[in-house]
């Protein structure tokens, strides 16, 4: 299988590209063999993210290469010169560590939806959409191409946007699905015209090329605040974070997990950017300490949004937005100390970081959790609901593991990853560390009032609370996830976290190295 | 107003709709020879499905422009485009395995100025025809999706 | 293998979860020496509500989403007052955040370099 | 200032007009016309970028030898940036027409059921 490994990168874009483009015409066979079909494709596709990953990591997270279109990347000038202009694949641990989280996401959303379509129509296109989005959000992670990247980026869009207005009937949905695709295009404008920036001054789109002969000019310093203001839109980080309660909450419950790896994505772009192809031509402590700032603000504002929530979807919304500031926190600390490179930025960054998986699969499971209280009442509003749990237990235990380990208790996923963050970020400020240890209590009693009002209580009837396996399965393995990875975090942070963090903390060089070649 | 415009306006779009076929295909065929390529010209034939819609309203182009036909064949472009990606994955997605290879699109192209060798190219021209497939049908969908629901809307 | 360290801390899952079974096997060796002569049906196993009757209907004591943390909010409601000001779901304001942002950014990485 | 910054000028122009459009206008439609304006701002930054005086375009058909060419990459970009926006106005003006079915009215600030 040395062709299937050498192709991991495209394969990761082309299959679910070819699912995206064949599921209509599938769709018209039947529902089964659309299931059938689409599970293949999503089964498939996560396998290959895991060779992929299994490569990279098997190497240390050392960066690999794909070329589109020919076997080398370059085009050897008259002058001996060899100048990248081919679109180019740049794989390290980073963004193999961010193409395993997308791979479990996706695959439990897919699996997650069929359950959700099974009595209603329009699945063949949603399912399109999912896969065309999930080729946007591999291509983000992957590609080693500055404009390939605003065009995954804009495809994301798209898609995202077009699965959270997709249920039409719905008037919230298209409310939602207006104002988030105006903002996501207004900052993919954002980043189209810092791309622009860099190319008129450059000459080049590939990431490791600018890196090499960044400066750190004036434009670049414009480039640089376009780029850190569109994404840091994307991510969701407050004050920019209006859109995304909307979106996460008014989408359909599988697709709103997808959405937040999604904006994990575009933060992975963010830090990218900042640690690989600014690295340290620009001042790092600036940026780290507004990265800093815009995480203390979006793990609190999150927070305290959550609480007073009524409607149990965008609750979860926001308690997601809180989540992304933890990540935001723990890689911002890591980069305002990376020019002197001590011990605890290094721990910082592998809590940021590890923190993006254990959130990803803690936020899935509460988003199916939610998806599946709201098929089983009929509502969303948490002050119509109650005694959820005299019928389903098993849902109830499995909110219980998502909101501890999303809060932050022992020892679930979450408390692993925030347990970094804390240490590194006390060692930096103690304030730090006291505003995110006071916003997990606080998310704790988020989770503690959902509990409450939906699942304790007397038993209410005229419930819907079978819960189809099709469900399910997809909420136990992510809970499987969120055990596992809470009860053996060494094993995982040694494994695929260090070379994540290695990639962006270390591994500029190497980075530029493989595309130009030593020189 | 499901019947359309007026009758000079259906007389001009009898005239100008097959010069515009035959501008877009045109340039979808010589997409890398000149300026254009498939989604140009899939745009321009697009804007000709468009004109006849305008001119003879959603009533009367039923039977001529078909929504489901035009979705299915959006995705056989795209698919057919990805297909071609495929062909290449010997070395790598996209290749060009058909250049300067004699065969089909397989003619050699001299070195500097000349006047343009329509059968070279390899796979590009097939791309283009796949990528103004998907894009002529595609944007003919959207809009034939949009006025017939604006115009749902206006009757009711 | 299971444990992560920070270097100056270090958090052992497998261990805390022994020990967490471990008190929990304590807690309810304590219940065990609890009396088991109580009497059914009597005031001994009736709710206790701050010495008030139970309700008929049970429902009216389930305490609804927003009636919990209501002393919170309520003594939060500055803060909360000006912070939902800012959701005001209207699209330009948004579209201000955004500018606006983007302007700080611009200032700060022109005052800092 | 040259000539030869007038599309940049141009460029920034359309950018601002769009985002003031963005911002103060109260229709729907006219805010899709703003994110308009500012991807069209772009793209003619983008081809600006590539533009070389006295260049030709960048294709070998009859080209004369030794010439200067205008650059193709910017347009390429550009090119794919149209697409994007063909899309990305569609959806939005789908949006739009599902907005005004369901809230009656396409005025920004009563489209607002989705706060706190």
């Amino acid at each position: 299988m040395i062709a299937l490994t050498n192709h991991a990168p495209v394969l990761l874009i082309a299959i679910p590209l070819l699912g995206a483009f064949a599921v209509p015409l599938i769709g018209k066979l039947g529902r089964g063999a659309r299931n059938t079909f689409v599970g293949l494709i999503a089964l498939i596709t996560a396998a290959v993210a895991g060779l992929l990953a299994a490569t990279v990591f098997g190497q240390g997270g050392a960066p690999s290469l794909y070329v589109l279109g020919g076997q080398g990347f370059g085009l050897p000038l008259p002058s001996g010169l060899n100048v990248p202009i081919r679109i180019i694949f740049e794989i390290d641990g980073m963004g193999a560590f961010m193409a395993l989280i997308t791979a479990l996401v996706t695959l439990t959303g897919a699996f997650f939806s069929f359950s959700y379509w099974r009595n209603r129509s329009g699945g063949t296109l949603f399912h399109s959409l999912l896969m065309l989005l999930t080729a946007g959000i591999f291509g983000m992670e992957l590609t080693g191409d500055m404009f390939n990247f605003f065009v995954f980026l804009e495809i994301t869009s798209i898609a995202a946007c077009g699965l959270i207005g997709f249920r039409v009937w719905l008037k919230h949905s298209q409310e939602a699905g207006f104002k988030v695709m105006a903002l996501y295009t207004l900052s993919g404008m954002f980043v189209l015209l810092a791309v622009g920036l860099l190319y008129g001054q450059y000459g080049g789109l590939n990431i490791a090329y600018l890196a090499s002969v960044i400066t750190g000019s004036t434009i670049d310093i414009v480039a640089l605040g376009l780029l850190f203001t569109g994404l840091a839109l994307k991510a969701g980080a407050v004050p920019l974070h209006m859109w995304a309660p909307d979106a996460y909450g008014e989408a359909p419950a599988p697709m709103s997990a997808v959405l937040v790896a999604n904006s994990q994505a575009s933060l992975y772009g963010l830090f990218r950017i900042l640690f690989t192809l600014f690295g340290l031509t620009i001042s790092v402590a600036t940026l780290g300490w507004m990265l800093i700032a815009l995480a203390l603000l979006t793990i609190f504002v999150g927070v305290t949004m959550a609480l007073i929530q009524s409607d149990i979807k965008r609750l979860v919304a926001y308690s997601a937005v809180s989540q992304i500031g933890y990540m935001l926190l723990g890689v911002g600390v890591g980069l305002a100390v990376s020019v002197a490179k001590p011990d605890f930025g290094f721990v910082a960054m592998q809590g940021g970081i590890f923190h993006m998986l254990n959130d990803a699969a803690c936020i899935g499971l509460l988003f199916f959790v939610s998806g599946v209280v709201i098929r089983a009442t009929g509502t969303r509003d948490l002050n119509r609901m109650g005694g959820l749990a005299h019928s389903m237990k098993w849902t109830s235990i499995l909110f219980i593991i998502g909101a501890f380990a999303l809060a932050g208790v022992p020892p679930f996923n979450g408390f692993a990853s925030k347990f970094l963050i804390y240490e590194a970020a006390f060692k930096l400020s103690p304030f730090l560390a006291v505003v995110a240890i006071l916003s997990s209590i606080l998310l704790l009693a988020v989770f503690v009032k959902v509990f409450q009002a939906a699942f304790l209580g007397t038993r209410q009837e005229g419930l819907e609370s079978d819960v189809p396996m099709g469900m399910m399965i997809p909420m136990v393995a992510l809970a499987l996830v969120v055990i596992v990875f809470g009860l053996f975090p060494g094993f995982f942070v040694d494994k695929i976290v260090t070379p994540a963090a290695n990639a962006l903390w270390y591994g500029r060089d190497a980075y530029i190295d493989l595309v130009l070649g030593g020189g | 107003m499901n019947t359309g415009m007026s009758l000079i306006v259906r007389t001009v779009t009898r005239l100008v709709y097959g010069l515009a076929l035959v501008f877009g295909f045109y340039v979808i065929m010589h997409g890398h020879l000149t300026p254009g390529g498939g989604f140009q010209g899939g745009a321009v034939v697009a804007s000709a499905f468009a004109l006849l819609l305008v001119a003879f309203g959603s009533a009367g182009i039923k039977g001529h422009l078909n929504q489901h036909l035009l979705q299915t064949l959006e995705e056989i472009g795209a698919l057919a485009f990805l297909a071609l990606g495929f062909l290449g994955i010997g070395t790598a997605f996209f290749y060009n395995l058909l250049v300067n290879s004699g065969g089909l699109f397989g003619s050699p192209v001299p070195i500097g100025p000349n006047a343009g060798v329509f059968a070279a190219g390899g796979t590009l021209p097939l791309m283009n025809w796949a990528v103004g497939l998907k894009v002529m049908t595609g944007i003919a969908a959207i809009i034939i999706a949009m006025l017939v629901g604006a115009r749902k809307e206006e009757t009711e | 293998m299971n444990g992560i360290s920070s270097g100056f801390g270090a958090w052992n899952p497998i261990a805390w979860a022994l020990l967490f079974i471990g008190i929990l096997a304590t807690g309810f060796v304590f219940r065990l020496f609890g009396k088991k002569g109580y009497k059914r049906g009597t005031g001994q196993t009736k709710v206790f509500l701050s010495g008030n009757e139970e309700p008929e209907d049970s429902t009216a004591l389930h305490v609804r989403g927003d009636h919990l943390y209501w002393g919170m909010v309520e003594g939060l409601s500055g803060y909360y007052r000006r912070i939902r000001a800012l959701h005001t779901g209207v699209l330009n304001d948004y579209g201000a955040w955004i500018i606006g942002v983007l302007a700080l950014v611009f200032v700060i990485l022109a005052l800092v370099r | 200032m040259s000539i030869g910054n007038l599309p940049f000028v141009v460029a920034a122009l359309l950018v601002v007009f769009g985002i003031y459009a963005f911002l103060f206008k109260r229709n729907l439609i006219k805010l899709v016309i703003g994110i308009s304006l500012v991807e069209t701002g772009v793209n003619l930054f983008l081809v600006s970028l590539g533009y070389r005086t006295a260049g030709i375009a960048p294709i070998y058909t009859f080209a004369p030898e030794a010439e200067r060419m205008v650059l193709p990459t910017p347009q390429a970009l550009t090119l794919t940036s149209i697409v994007i926006g063909l899309a990305t106005t569609a959806l939005l003006l789908s949006f739009a027409v599902f907005i005004h079915r369901h809230y009656g009215t396409l005025d920004v600030r009563k489209v607002k059921e989705l706060q706190g």
